[in-house]
């Protein structure tokens, strides 16, 4: 049976993770936006919240749980975002390496690593998916595992790996025979070599550097096999997760805006032309959200059951999430006028920041 | 709890109603596109029978005795989708149902229900309608000049004034003892408070079709001029509460604008239904025409067409998903005034874009009478006028997202 | 120098062609549509005015009337589409085949045929370019002329083309060799089968029928022969002109119908959706019209100079007068609301007519 | 007549301002970027030194003796839709001219036009801004409440308030020795009526710069808050006739809002500079990736990139020839109002879109900043902004297309 409202236990998670976002992420957004620094203290209580193990325990529960579990991470990764992009990201980084572990991993690789992340360390764990092609696509890398022995060769260049500069262990991705597989390497294993900090028209808070991979050689214990279908749907619903929540806050920023702000004797938001923006805004928010929820909800019973779709459903939600993020904050800009495009008020940083729902899959999977 | 989950009951309607779409109503599709003013009673003879067989199946609500059992919203917006997937001219000629009856379970007292409803289920098809709007549509605070004058020495109300734009009025007044919702104030003076609901059932003298509208499509469904003229109806069709029935408050008009609650998303689906056909067809015709649409590419390695279909797939699931949203409220019991406008505008612009494009992507052939796309296209459109024009549901869903009222926001 | 009012001599052209479409084109428009029937007397009187011949006569002037000459064309078909687009193109069907002679006729070939169709009879010269493909492109027909001696034989089956029913003679477009070429054929000759009247979304005042060609012989004096760049840049800025001319009917009805209409105690017209609608389509006419112009302009270059960008501007003129058609007649339709949508008024006849300004290329040529 | 034909000096000019832009712009985009706050000087001075050789290329209109030579508007389209193809925040600090100086001659008296605008070919490069904006804007007809009072014993105007969004307003007032022509009300009560632009020098007391913004986009440019606190000027730094410019008269602020006229298109060719960057720059990169862009295909054989690079070429060109209408009309001395706003809300939204999809379209090369792609992303939004939002742009343009005055089209 269709229903279209969060169990209260999840309202709980939703209330928890909203409380971090508004009172601690968000006011120190900015700044890290504007240092490049990220501010660790709160990623560092943003991880403590547990989120990182959210949406990891599919495997255990009954079928019920199961879809609401997989819900969680959308859900928390959705308010994550509205308090502020970078830091979701951040907080949400572990993942990068734990959710494709805990998809595809053996039980010994889960042993080895799962038990380990979940502790929470702030930037041990990351991962090197994207490279810098205009159409970049993970299901046709560049970057090539081949096989030699009991060995894999690792060869390419990665762009935007999150935290390569602290890293301990990064998963990488690689084209072995044409199909995408992911590595388990070390960071300080021969020809690992980390390039500098990537600078990004947003996300500044955040991270990124260049990845060179010469000749890596990754013991064959360390390969990810399998389809990576799930992982890639995972991804694609937290992107679009961040990208609902981020247009939210883009809204609901615009929105307070336009009712406080006076033009020509009346309200901003009095006006048609602001009114019906804000209407659509809002509709396009909530009709990506349901297709978002729609898409975590068919990957909890993508594993045993193949595939019914979550698929497809993630890819249209992160189309939309994409195009939604850009078209949100682009209209909150313009509702905020003049006061939007300076750097007093969040929009600017938002937009700057939404711009990488469509471009940047491959930073987050939770 | 967030579930997506379809059940058997659903699935199994579901597997049903696409059989009378595909088997009879879509050839016939093109007949009563180009018959305006024929009846497709074949169609309104069947569907009667099924739907007095499955009886859960009806687009009314079941009234037993006093007691009413309300449709389940989600599972009737997914049968109008596929009954709109079929061909939604057609559709809209459904019997034991339509705008009246929901009006009349929106706002009837339960004596109102069984009385007018009872005549649904019966043996011949009977239609309903509603009638709101009027050419000269005046200032807001009297928006209806339809005017309801009650004689006291009679007990009855009399109505005069003149409705456009009246779906399936022919058929619930002249072909069928079927009834009509009008709209009509009983007090200028109040604007909005003023305004009640009347039923005006077939055979009533005073009440006449003055006018067959030709439209631009759902060609098969009749739309009507319905002229009042000292029409009089007992005191008892005034719809609700007795209380309210007499005099001016604003109570009165909030239940009648709640039938739009119940019926914007079914107005969504019945467009996302057109939509669905559109995106159905235009992928068969691709597809035998050897054009492969991938799914999961990124936007930099698609076609000019997949990115198309891919937008199509997408928008169409949006829009449906915040229909049935706004349905599930409804069987819910919550409130839902801003989902409904909010499914409704985005359905009515959705499946006007997609059918448009579909025509567009399919250059000579999508133009062609030769296939129903151009039908769609036609068709499409009413669903960004009627139960309130795109303009109107943004005005709605915008005063409830910012909390103004009327006079804050016009 | 840039200069974008059109000359006196121009702009009484533009009066004489609006009088007759606002006074005989429009008024039989509505019953043509409904008749399928042309209202034959009108076309007449339209033919009359001398606008076949507009465009014609490109070869003579000097270099700054040769310009005027080629605008004449544009600005004509803009006003009579104005009136009623089925009505234009069947007013200038003559120059489906006329055009085409004039600028790659063989000497003998404009002698025989240019002088014959200024007379201006009602439907005897046609052209059969269209085939019923989703992807139809006038680059790559299915029709196909094969050389056989001093003959061509064109085999394939040719859609839309206009009052085939009646014609003596057509301009019949096919691959040669893979290149796109055309040939005279008479109606009459062994092999041309002229299928029944097709019905179509608009334009139903226009009469169209399929036509098939199987092994029909054509002498080798009747191939028009050269490179066919002019003639898809006139086809395509003539579609961009009457798509704006059509999108400006649009506009000027849900103006006046706007300014007219009052609801909720104001007119429709003071409400800001409504307004900046009005605005947004007024500039995307003004635009597209401007690059239409400019088209046209740089095709009565193209003769002499070579390409100069002619090609290129007419297709994006076209591009955008095809969505211009849509999105304008879609809107008017919307202004008109449920008043749009009944066959009373107008706008519902264009926004049928207007689709095919994207999906008909080839019913026009001035 | 109509023609499209560009005369051999535009050419000319074209070729040299381009070559500015490529050698004297690019090179330095990324720098003033990354260091907000810092100005151009080599670019100023370079400017400054060619301007006064090439004279006609000016900025400004060219003051001889009485007489005024007014640019050609048309040539100074294609020069800023150059300069700012180079870099539009860099184009921002060419001296010699910027708002102030519009306004200046297109309100100013012939003396004033002398005396003001005469600096600007002088030796040392100046700058001038225009003060609008207020933070609190009230009602329309109060919108300015910068006030301006007249000391008849001093022969002074008297002026309080506070002015947001200034552009150059630091190099007008504190870096070199320019002019800001704030507006300002002679009498609140007159709404409209009583606005009036007064011309405050550098160095004149009780003007200051208050506050630098820092912006998504346009760093190169300085953008202030500027804070008069009685702040003095004589009598005739009053813009216009004086007959108007003691009392409220309309008349006053039609003139003041006719420097929109001349701007809006300039501010329009500025936006297509950037457009036009990011679609070279993309074709470009497309082009090096090995992508080749068909022209002259249908829709339905196209890749979705080749549809993209279409929609942006024709939107590009269409906009600016647009553009070049209005700028033209004005060369003509013909009214331009409507089209200034409509080629001004074009171009805003052109700009936004081309730039927003041109990063979208090279996924990860598109957001990095090795690149200028994302910088121009961030320099276009303004457009859409200052001089007018689109929305105001809108509302401008429906009320002359309605014939409807401010009072019937809010």
């Amino acid at each position: 049976m269709y229903s279209f409202q969060p169990s209260p236990e999840q309202h709980r998670l939703i209330e928890t993770v909203r409380r971090f976002a508004a009172q601690e992420l968000r006011p120190a957004a900015r700044a890290a936006d504007e240092s490049g620094e990220w501010p660790s203290a709160v990623i560092q209580r943003g991880m403590q919240l547990g989120l990182t193990q959210v949406g990891l325990t599919d495997a255990d529960g009954d079928g019920d749980s199961r879809e609401q579990t997989a819900l969680n991470g959308t859900l928390a990764a959705e308010v994550l975002a509205y308090g502020d992009l970078a830091g979701a990201l951040a907080i949400l980084m572990p993942n990068l390496f734990a959710v494709p572990v805990a998809i595809l991993g053996s039980d010994v690789q889960k042993a080895e690593f799962l038990a380990d992340i979940s502790i929470g360390d702030e930037a041990e764990y990351t991962a090197a998916l994207i490279e810098l092609d205009w159409d970049f696509d993970a299901c046709a890398l560049k970057t090539t595992a081949i096989r030699d022995g009991d060995h894999y060769l690792l060869t390419g260049v990665k762009a935007y790996v999150p935290a390569a500069d602290k890293a301990r262990t990064m998963l990488v991705y690689a084209a072995l025979e044409g199909e995408t597989q992911a590595f388990i390497v070390e960071a300080e294993a021969e020809g690992v070599v980390v390039g500098a900090r990537q600078k990004l028209l947003g996300l500044n808070g955040f991270p990124l550097f260049g990845v060179e991979l010469k000749d890596v050689r990754v013991d064959k214990s360390k390969r990810l096999d399998g389809d990576f279908g799930l992982v890639w749907a995972r991804m694609q619903t937290t992107w679009a997760a961040m990208g609902v929540g981020l247009a939210q806050a883009a809204f609901d920023y615009a929105r307070d805006y336009a009712k406080e702000r006076e033009v020509f004797g009346s309200k901003v938001a009095q006006k048609q032309s602001i009114a019906f923006m804000l209407a659509e805004m809002a509709t396009e928010i909530e009709a990506i959200r349901l297709v978002t929820w729609q898409a975590a909800w068919q990957a909890a019973w993508q594993l045993d059951e193949g595939d019914i779709g979550a698929g497809h459903t993630a890819y249209l939600a992160h189309m939309g999430a994409g195009e939604l993020a850009m078209r949100g904050t682009d209209r909150a800009v313009q509702i905020l006028g003049g006061h939007g495009y300076v750097r007093e008020h969040p929009v600017e940083m938002w937009m700057r920041n939404g711009r990488a729902i469509a471009s940047l899959t491959g930073l987050a999977v939770v | 709890m967030i579930s997506f989950e379809e059940s058997e009951t659903l699935k199994k309607l579901q597997a049903v109603v696409r059989e009378v779409a595909i088997q009879r109503m879509r050839p016939i599709s093109r007949y009563f596109d180009e018959h305006e003013g024929e009846i497709p009673w074949d169609y309104v003879a069947f569907m009667h029978e099924a739907m007095k067989t499955m009886g859960a199946a009806s687009l009314v609500p079941q009234v037993e005795g006093n007691k009413v059992q309300p449709p389940n919203y989600v599972m009737l917006a997914h049968t109008i989708e596929t009954l709109s997937w079929g061909d939604a001219g057609i559709y809209l000629c459904t019997p034991r149902g339509g705008l009246g009856a929901a009006a009349v379970e929106a706002n009837g007292t339960a004596e109102q229900r069984d009385k007018f409803l009872g005549r649904l289920s019966g043996d011949k098809p009977v239609f309903t309608a509603m009638a709101i709007t009027e050419a000269q549509a005046g200032s807001e605070n009297s928006a209806i000049q339809c005017r309801a004058v009650f004689d006291a020495q009679s007990q009855e109300w009399v109505l005069n004034g003149e409705k456009i734009f009246v779906t399936a009025g022919h058929k619930a007044l002249v072909d069928t003892p079927g009834f009509v919702v009008v709209w009509a104030t009983i007090d200028p003076e109040a604007g909005r408070a003023g305004i009640r609901s009347f039923v005006i059932e077939a055979g009533t003298r005073g009440i006449q079709v003055t006018r067959q509208d030709k439209k631009l499509g759902i060609r098969a469904s009749d739309t009507v001029t319905l002229t009042l003229q000292e029409c009089r109806v007992p005191a008892n069709h005034l719809l609700g509460e007795v209380k309210l029935a007499g005099k001016a408050s604003p109570k009165g008009f909030k239940g009648a604008m709640q039938t739009f609650n119940v019926t914007r998303p079914l107005v969504a689906a019945s467009a996302l239904g057109i939509a669905r056909a559109a995106l159905d067809e235009m992928t068969r015709l691709l597809t035998e025409s050897g054009v492969e649409i991938r799914v999961g590419m990124p936007r930099q390695k698609m076609s000019y067409v997949e990115g198309e279909v891919i937008d199509m797939q997408r928008t169409l699931r949006a829009a449906w998903l915040l229909t049935l949203k706004a349905a599930w409220l409804s069987d819910e019991g919550q409130p839902n005034a801003l989902e409904a406008a909010m499914c409704k505008l985005m359905a009515g612009e959705v499946v006007t874009r997609v059918t448009q494009k579909a025509v567009e992507i399919l250059g000579p052939v999508g133009y062609s009478r030769t296939y129903l796309l151009e039908k769609w296209l036609r068709d499409a459109k009413i669903n960004d006028i009627y139960e309130g024009t795109g303009q109107i549901n943004r005005l709605v869903a915008a005063r409830l997202l910012l909390g103004y009222r009327g006079s804050e926001l016009r």
